[in-house]
């Protein structure tokens, strides 16, 4: 974190969609953010709330078409690599950045060699000898923790447990030491105690390697232990931004706070019903007129049907998109939030950017 | 893995025993005899059913059957009089097998080029051109092929001899004409194996390193797409050395397969007895095979075979 | 004194693999359920928490043992009393995607267990099922629509009201929030509350995630392997774990507070998850315990009060 | 941004809202039939298997001549204005007898299918739903019978039977049914592990409601597919016989036997090859496209 | 993307560029086999007779075997008594032969010769070969045909154990004398025959079942010798050095190529693989105008055969019914507009072909019964007066099954014949069409109603058509037995007198047509194909069909 200033990856208003019978699926809706060096950005959201094709996005991974980029700007270190072919990408993946899947279990090719498959991208974008490949292979299995690695480089992914796959992914990913690790999901197909193994390891290569995560999870939990900052996203688009302590101490939009709410305390006295979030996100084939959230949400107002709000700043990196903090809207927001607390902990940051 | 595929052999056996005895009685079942004509006088005929062990009772015939069986012996056509089913099996199956396994070879290359092209070309035109291909493989009937393939490039063109097998130049049409039907098989499930891949996680993952779409189709797509494939290839090579009695008529090849159709046609019993079970220890061997086969390429299956 | 609807003794469910060998997916388990409780069953994937909630639901044969349901042994009930259990006991499923039948409407999905035991026809039918809709949160237009259309969260609503429909005693909650969303999760399990409160049921509340299920378990049991290795009261599993395995889990998982997180230690356990064809001999534990012993190798440690209504299987506590 | 204070009402979250599904409802088979009608290849080959089917009623219809009556001194006539599609070596028109042929072809095709798919259906259900020893049984029943050779069953039926359209119906499905069996098991034992199947068992229902409720219709979509492959297999099985010179009834014909035929004369009037021929391998191309239509459209995998 | 495109399309050139090669190779190899074109490298012509067969020889084995082809094949490789070519009978290995005055004792004068070996052939061979025919352990399907030899049913069925009872005699290495049960007129004719040709007993000891299998296993003294044997494919042929009339034999090479098809075996004619070819129904016109077709009579009677059983047959009995079918039966259309082989409409039952006392039996006793075209009026007048007799209406009529085999030309005929009876008369037939051996059993059990048939000779002599009908004949399973008709067949088998045994012969004709089971349709020819050159290449009814054993090229 002390390359402050150095952006690794700039994304300006990023707009996919997807073609299908039904019509054009609008997955994502104009998401704009930035990760600096060494950092942590999660993407947190629920399922098709677009955090996957984000990421894919920016790798260019979707198969077009049916996927469609219909606006926006990728910076990869200052270079706009937006209308790279794929030719010139191929240069970048696997070198520049890389990217692990959610499951372990299909993500490797089942009829290689583990090895084979670590080597291949080194292969690529090296220039090394076959032996030194070899040994680079060795000291990458080495890294990821799997023991004995000479010979579970002759192996099949078949004979590997769903945790060693996935640090067979993370050697992959950082084969060439890529400036970005994309994880996309790393952890969800785990079990607890390995997922706590994964993200040790995470967490120790990127300050070992000062290698920049995006890690996208619907887990709040993984994102409080890892992320430095993150992105809110629902139906398509980022609706809050901020640090760790912005999200879970002074999150401002209606949807953070459902997130929040829904989770169980781990300090409050148990019986107290959850936080639910009623309703079903939003089909983006026909994305509502207003704001996305505003038929889930307990708070909505009759703008919020009718126009979608825009990105409000709250103060240093941390955003919002909601008509709440509308000075407009001032009278209601007081009256909740004297009410309720949002965020976790018990410590309230009341209110302090309100109308920024 | 060898106790595996003991239990299979075992599994085997019981299935071609079993084949046996109701190929045997099934074959009793059907009204005449294999001494059919009217000319014969009783007494001749009588003479006839002694020596050809006829007039037992059918279930000595049956345990003789076995006893010969046992010591490799599938007796003599009742047919061709004096050629035991082993010569015409040692005789002629080599040729059916070569005819086969040409028209393998010639669905295979064909085949999987024809499916990968359509794969890699999803919805384009080239895609509609080798599937149209390969559907027309599937859509005309083998003697027609066959007919068409003779009189177009023998006949009128003379590019290769009409019929019969005497050399190179002999297999090309009658293995062209057999393939087809084979080659559209391939194709068709090839491309369906390949479009399933480009959609996994790990053709994913490949492309996340930055190989090019070359390098991913090679060593990714094609050799899991092919796995697929690879077990039918044993049914399909079977098909393909027993199925051929319309190309061999077309062709004049002297194979198996006009031995049994002639049997079954003339109640040569030994014959479509002795045939039956060779066919069907073939498909046995065949399968195998293709299951040994199976598990050196695919190294998920090879374990779980030798753990189990 | 409570009631114990469930009980099971020294349950034990194998299964036969094809290549020969068996899997010996729950191995010697007891535990019983009271009436009104929830009753929790945590574990990693593998460990035999689903299997035994299906043998107790009699989906599959048992092996060894005995599941008592309201008295009667589950598996020598005559016909009538074995519908009465089918309807009696019900079960919600993991995976809302396959557990609805896709080519069959919401209304016949939901109407399929008052047809099976005759409850009602005709108005009166549909009448309810639009009362069960509506008590799951769903529109009454719903009712003609097909599964595909659904959300998560929506189908796994429709899967607890197609249990609801014929008003059961006791249901097996499969990993029911487990494929859903974090906001989805909570509707469910708020549901589920609201349920128990209202009809007075039972749950068998089978989970990976320790938080829900310290949420909604009145008594948590952890499986290790095939085996219930620590069971007790809720808050006192989650203050006070004796087991090192329940140790680790507990401190594995990530809590959605940085702060909290932070200061909190987390015991990571060396290696994988055994595969439950090859189970380690004495403790199934063992080899990834940190506190493991070569005792622990000899036998396997009994399942054993050690305070009040806590039991352990460990010879180290 | 200016917008009206009062639009800022608090109206709360619409629980309404909040649950509508907003696609536009969709019966399973509904949804098929949208996907197969956006299949051109699909829709071509249905337009034309339906055009086929009312040529084979009112084709014979539109010529004054019949398809089974001689004409000696007009053998082998070339099609023309006169003779549409020609003539045969009896002097018969081709015309009614190509269109005779489609029918009993067609009818051979239908017949052997859905016989066969009926009897797999049922044996390959029960293999597949009572599993066990049964099943073992079953299958190494089906080995069997897949290996006895497929003509002994032909000429043992054509022998008990005759020739005709039934005998060869039966001779056919006897055989075919082995495939659909087998296809029909491996889907049920994949669908007994679904969980749908079990919440169904833990509801408490009987066998039957599991089989015609819940097993069936869902496997009624591969069913289908398999069906339109066993049609075209059934009339290539059939033009089989009419090549080994097993075939039905005369002086009904079918496109086999008149391809056979016209295979004897292709050199001399190659049209009498021709236009059975064509007429073949159109419907197998028509069926196979709309069997593979069809099978895209029941793709599970597409649907979501 | 572009890239990957341009190599599938590639690819997809590749493949037609290996067909191709594949072609191209083939072309090539093409052209080594050049040299078995006729003309040979000395510009001299080549004497390598090349043709098709359309199925193997059963087996060759002269006493076991009693098909078409290898009948066809023992023609050139062995030789009997006397040999049969172009309608004549020639000397064989016998030199010349004495047939006593009561034509019961044939004695046969043998030349010296070999075996293909260099082995003596003898008369004692002949003797032990035709003994071996008979023997029940031979199980010789052909058996019967040796009947007519005194002791020899008696001894083929057991009776009688003891060869020397049976009437054959070598009484030195070179005479051989047959002492019959009865004068036999076409005994002499019957040593040709390939159940009376010798075969070598030291082979037979040393192969036993095999004998005769392949080119090793068999002794030959005919004009051939086998080359090689490769089943189902080809038989090749090679002058026998050691054959007696060697001279006359001007083939150095026979290859018998095996093809079932015969559209196959045209192409290869065509393409110049085969010298000559027999034409199907359906290339005569072709090689018809082109002027290359040549036609043989196929000595076959075909008829329409009814059974006198059961309730049908009390219908098929009557004589008028009958009549009126063979008065609906266009024979001219048939023969010109279906068969277009040459065969000719039958008038009467024995082919017009067969020999008679001296001449042909046609010219002696001609007959024309039935009309080459059919008589609408006359065919109804005769139902009319059918169902007067039968008292029954046309209504009443049943629908007749006709039963044919499965050959093409059969079927096409029986549909013909379907046709015709219903256009003509309103009689409905079904057909059902059988593979050939089960149509044969449903004849040898009788079960049937029309029948499409016929009836191709095992000897020059009415006699082989008319005794098929005699109640105790096997082949006569219709139900018709008249004593009229065994009497006259009896006491013409018996009859020395050859014009007395003319005119018994000619009465039983003339009776069966009135009285017996079937209507006579056609006599069959077949049309076949030669390469100009080929010269003195012989089709028969009689013997062998191919007759190439004295061919030449010019």
């Amino acid at each position: 974190m002390e390359n402050e200033n150095k952006k690794v990856l700039e994304v300006e208003d990023l707009r996919i969609s997807f073609d299908t019978y039904a019509g054009e699926v609008q997955a994502i809706r104009g998401i704009s953010f930035d990760v600096k060096e060494g950092e942590v950005v999660a993407i947190v959201g629920e399922s098709g709330s677009g955090k996957s094709v984000t990421s894919q996005g920016i790798m260019k991974l979707l198969p077009t078409p049916p996927a469609r980029y219909k606006s926006g700007a990728i910076r990869l270190e200052g270079k706009d690599i937006t209308g790279y072919n794929r030719k010139q990408m191929e240069k970048l993946k696997g070198s520049k950045m890389a990217m692990i899947f959610q499951d372990p279990m299909t993500s490797l090719n089942p009829t290689m060699k583990v090895g084979r498959q670590i080597a291949e991208g080194l292969k690529k974008h090296t220039n090394l000898s076959k032996d030194k490949i070899h040994s680079r292979v060795i000291e990458l299995l080495t890294m990821v923790g799997i023991p004995d690695p000479d010979d579970r480089a002759n192996r099949y992914p078949h004979e590997f447990s769903g945790g060693m796959r996935q640090r067979v992914m993370i050697a992959i990913a950082l084969a060439c030491e890529p400036k970005l690790l994309i994880a996309d999901e790393p952890t969800t197909a785990l079990d607890v105690t390995i997922q706590a193994q994964i993200l040790k390891l995470m967490d120790k290569l990127n300050e070992e390697t000062g290698t920049s995560i995006i890690l996208i999870t619907h887990d709040l939990g993984v994102v409080a232990k890892m992320a430095d900052r993150i992105i809110v996203m629902y139906a398509g688009k980022p609706v809050e931004t901020g640090n760790k302590h912005d999200i879970f101490y002074n999150p401002k939009h209606p949807y953070t706070w459902g997130l929040l709410g829904a989770l169980p305390r781990v300090d409050t006295d148990k019986k107290e019903p959850l936080k639910s979030i009623s309703g079903t996100p939003p089909d983006l084939i026909s994305p509502p007129k207003g704001c996305a959230f505003a038929n889930r949400c307990e708070h909505a107002m009759e703008v919020c049907l009718e126009h979608d709000p825009a990105m409000q700043e709250y103060g240093e990196g941390h955003t919002a998109a909601c008509w709440l903090h509308h000075p407009n809207a001032k009278e209601y927001l007081d009256q909740i939030m004297e009410k309720h607390s949002f965020g976790v902990g018990g410590e309230k940051y009341a209110n302090q950017n309100a109308g920024g | 893995m060898l106790k595996y595929f003991f239990q299979r052999f075992l599994i085997a056996c019981v299935t071609i025993l079993i084949l046996i005895t109701v190929t045997f009685f099934l074959i009793q079942l059907l009204p005449g005899d294999p001494f059919l004509d009217p000319k014969l006088p009783v007494e001749v005929k009588e003479n006839m059913m002694e020596y050809y062990g006829l007039n037992d009772p059918l279930y000595m015939q049956y345990f003789n059957y076995l006893g010969n069986l046992f010591q490799g012996d599938l007796g003599y056509s009742l047919k061709y009089k004096n050629l035991t089913v082993n010569e015409v099996i040692m005789d002629a199956f080599p040729k059916s097998v070569e005819l086969g396994l040409y028209a393998l070879l010639i669905s295979i290359l064909f085949g999987l080029t024809l499916g990968i092209i359509a794969a890699l070309e999803h919805n384009k035109k080239l895609d509609f051109l080798s599937m149209f291909i390969a559907l027309i493989g599937i859509s005309v009937p083998a003697f027609i092929i066959g007919g068409l393939f003779q009189y177009f490039f023998a006949v009128k063109l003379h590019l290769f001899p009409v019929a019969q097998w005497q050399g190179f130049s002999y297999t090309v049409l009658p293995s062209f004409a057999l393939a087809l039907g084979s080659v559209a098989l391939i194709a068709r499930l090839m491309r369906a194996s390949m479009l399933e891949i480009v959609s996994t996680d790990y053709v994913k993952t490949a492309d996340a390193k930055g190989l090019s779409r070359g390098q991913i189709i090679l060593r990714h797509q094609i050799r899991n797409a092919v796995l697929p494939v690879l077990t039918i290839l044993g049914p399909l090579l079977a098909n393909l050395v027993t199925g051929t009695f319309v190309i061999e008529k077309i062709f004049a090849v002297p194979g198996l397969g006009k031995y049994y159709v002639e049997s079954m046609q003339t109640l040569d019993y030994t014959m479509i007895l002795g045939l039956t079970i060779f066919f069907g220890s073939f498909l046995v061997v065949v399968n195998l095979l293709i299951d040994f086969c199976y598990g050196i390429i695919d190294p998920r299956i090879r374990t779980k075979k030798a753990g189990g | 004194m409570r009631t114990k609807m469930l009980e099971v003794e020294g349950l034990k469910k194998h299964f036969h693999l094809s290549g020969g060998g068996v899997l010996k997916a729950v191995d010697d388990v007891s535990f019983y359920v009271y009436e009104g409780e929830t009753l929790g069953i945590v574990g990693e994937s593998g460990c035999g928490k689903s299997t035994t909630g299906r043998a107790v639901k009699g989906i599959y044969g048992i092996t060894e043992g005995k599941v008592t349901f309201n008295g009667k042994n589950i598996t020598s009930m005559n016909k009538r009393e074995r519908k009465q259990f089918a309807r009696d006991a019900q079960m919600i499923f993991q995976d809302p995607y396959s557990s609805l039948n896709p080519r069959m409407t919401v209304g016949e999905l939901i109407g399929e267990g008052i047809d099976i035991h005759g409850l009602m026809r005709g108005k009166k039918k549909v009448k309810r099922i639009y009362e069960l809709l509506d008590l799951v949160g769903l529109n009454k237009e719903h009712i003609n629509r097909f599964p595909h259309e659904f959300s998560g969260g929506q189908r796994q609503r429709i899967g607890i009201a197609r249990a609801l429909a014929v008003d059961p005693k006791f249901i097996v909650c499969d990993e029911p929030i487990s494929a859903l969303d974090v906001s989805i999760q909570a509707q469910v399990i708020n549901l589920l509350e609201d349920l128990q409160r209202e009809f007075q049921l039972t749950y068998l509340f089978i989970a990976h995630d320790l938080s829900m299920v310290r949420h909604i378990s009145d008594r948590v049991g952890v499986m290790y392997l095939g085996k219930l290795i620590e069971m007790a009261s809720t808050e006192e599993l989650f203050t006070n774990p004796m087991h090192p395995y329940t140790k680790a889990l507990i401190s594995a998982i990530p809590v959605p507070d940085p702060i909290q997180e932070e200061k909190r230690e987390t015991i990571y356990l060396k290696g994988d998850l055994p595969s439950p064809m090859n189970v380690p001999s004495g403790c199934p534990f063992r080899n990834r315990c940190p506190i493991a012993t070569k005792e622990c190798a000899e036998e396997v440690p009994a399942f054993e009060e050690k305070t009040d209504g806590h039991r352990v299987a460990c010879i180290h506590v | 941004m200016d917008i009206a204070k009062e639009k800022f009402r608090h109206v709360g979250k619409d629980n309404e809202k909040g649950e509508l599904i907003t696609r536009k409802s969709d019966s399973f088979w509904k949804d098929v039939w949208r996907r197969l009608s956006g299949n051109k290849a699909a829709m071509f080959s249905l337009v034309f298997l339906v055009l086929l089917l009312i040529m084979a009623i009112v084709g014979p219809m539109m010529t004054p001549q019949s398809y089974n009556v001689n004409d000696l001194m007009n053998t082998n006539q070339s099609p023309g204005k006169e003779h549409w599609f020609g003539t045969d070596s009896l002097g018969r028109e081709l015309w009614d007898r190509v269109w005779i042929g489609a029918r009993v072809s067609i009818a051979i095709g239908f017949m052997a299918a859905i016989f066969q798919t009926i009897i797999g259906l049922i044996i390959g259900g029960i293999a597949g739903f009572y599993g066990g020893r049964l099943d073992m049984f079953i299958m190494r029943f089906i080995d069997v019978m897949i290996s006895i050779p497929y003509l002994i069953f032909v000429i043992l039926i054509m022998v008990i039977m005759g020739s005709g359209i039934v005998p060869i119906v039966i001779a056919i499905a006897l055989t075919g049914w082995l495939e659909m069996a087998r296809l029909v098991r491996g889907q049920i034992m994949q669908l007994k592990n679904e969980e749908f199947i079990i919440s169904a068992v833990s509801l408490g229902a009987g066998s039957l409601r599991l089989i015609f409720k819940h097993l069936i219709p869902n496997t009624l979509g591969v069913v289908i597919v398999s069906l339109t492959v066993a049609i075209p297999n059934a009339i290539f099985a059939e033009a089989f016989l009419s090549f080994i010179g097993i075939g039905i009834k005369p002086p009904m014909t079918s496109w086999g036997q008149l391809a056979d035929i016209g295979m004897q004369v292709m050199q001399v009037y190659p049209y009498q090859l021709l236009i059975p021929a064509v007429f073949i391998s159109l419907t197998m191309l028509a069926l196979q496209l709309f069997g593979d239509g069809l099978r895209d459209a029941l793709d599970p995998k597409l649907r979501k | 993307m572009v890239l990957f495109r341009k190599s599938s399309w590639l690819l997809m050139l590749l493949l037609v560029v290996s067909f191709m090669l594949a072609a191209c190779t083939a072309e090539s190899g093409d052209t080594d086999d050049g040299k078995k074109e006729g003309i040979a490298d000395d510009g001299e012509t080549e004497q390598v007779l090349r043709m098709a067969m359309e199925s193997e020889p059963e087996v060759l084995d002269p006493q076991v075997s009693t098909d078409t082809y290898s009948i066809i094949v023992n023609n050139a490789i062995l030789e009997g008594l006397v040999r049969f070519h172009d309608g004549e009978i020639i000397p064989g290995i016998a030199e010349e032969w004495d047939i006593s005055e009561d034509g019961l004792t044939y004695t046969f004068h043998l030349r010296e010769t070999t075996w293909s070996d260099g082995k003596d052939l003898t008369a004692e061979d002949f003797k032990d070969s035709f003994i071996r025919l008979l023997d029940p352990e031979t199980a010789s399907a052909y058996a019967y045909i040796g009947y007519y030899v005194k002791n020899a049913a008696a001894f083929n069925q057991g009776e009688i154990t003891d060869p020397d009872e049976v009437g054959v005699k070598a009484i030195d290495p070179y005479t051989l004398e047959f002492t019959l049960e009865n004068p036999t007129k076409q005994f002499l004719s019957l040593t040709s025959f390939i159940s009376y040709l010798p075969s070598d007993a030291e082979k037979i000891e040393e192969f036993g079942q095999s004998y005769s299998s392949s080119p090793e296993s068999m002794n030959y003294n005919g004009p051939f010798v086998i080359d090689s044997w490769d089943h189902q494919e080809s038989i090749v042929l090679k002058k026998n050095p050691n054959y007696w009339n060697k001279d006359e034999i001007k083939l150095d090479e026979v290859e018998i190529n095996i093809v079932a098809d015969n559209s196959t075996a045209v192409g290869m004619y065509e393409t110049g693989d085969i010298d000559m070819v027999t034409l199907g129904r359906e290339f005569i016109e072709k090689y018809e105008q082109s002027g290359d077709a040549e036609f043989y009579n196929a000595g076959t009677t075909a008829f329409l055969q009814y059974s006198y059983n059961g309730e049908v047959g009390e219908i098929l009995k009557n004589s008028n019914f009958r009549n009126a079918l063979s008065y609906a039966i266009n024979r001219q259309g048939l023969v010109e507009g279906v068969l277009k082989n040459g065969s000719t409409p039958a008038e009467r039952y024995i082919m017009p072909d067969t020999l008679g006392k001296e001449g042909l039996f046609a010219e002696e006793y001609p007959l024309s019964v039935f009309p080459t075209e059919n008589d609408n009026e006359k065919a109804q007048e005769y139902l009319d007066k059918a169902l007067d007799e039968l008292g029954m209406t046309k209504d009443e009529l049943p629908a007749f099954e006709l039963l044919a085999s499965d050959r093409p030309d059969d079927r096409i005929i029986s549909e013909a014949l379907q046709d015709m009876f219903d256009q003509t008369l309103g009689i409905k037939t079904e057909i059902t069409i059988l593979p050939h051996d089960q149509r044969l059993q449903r004849l040898m059990d009788g079960e049937f109603e029309l029948m499409w048939a016929g009836w191709g000779p095992d000897y020059n002599d009415p006699m082989t058509y008319l005794e098929i009908f005699t109640a105790s004949s096997t082949y006569n399973t219709t139900g018709f037995e008249s004593d009229t008709y065994d009497d006259l067949i009896n006491s013409a088998s018996v009859e020395a007198d050859v014009d007395k045994r003319g005119d018994l012969l000619f009465e039983a004709e003339q009776y069966l047509i009135e009285e017996g089971p079937m209507t006579p349709v056609y006599f069959e020819s077949g049309a076949w194909a030669k390469s100009g050159s080929l010269q003195n290449v012989n089709r028969s009814p009689f013997g062998a069909e191919v007759d190439f054993v004295f061919g030449y090229f010019e």
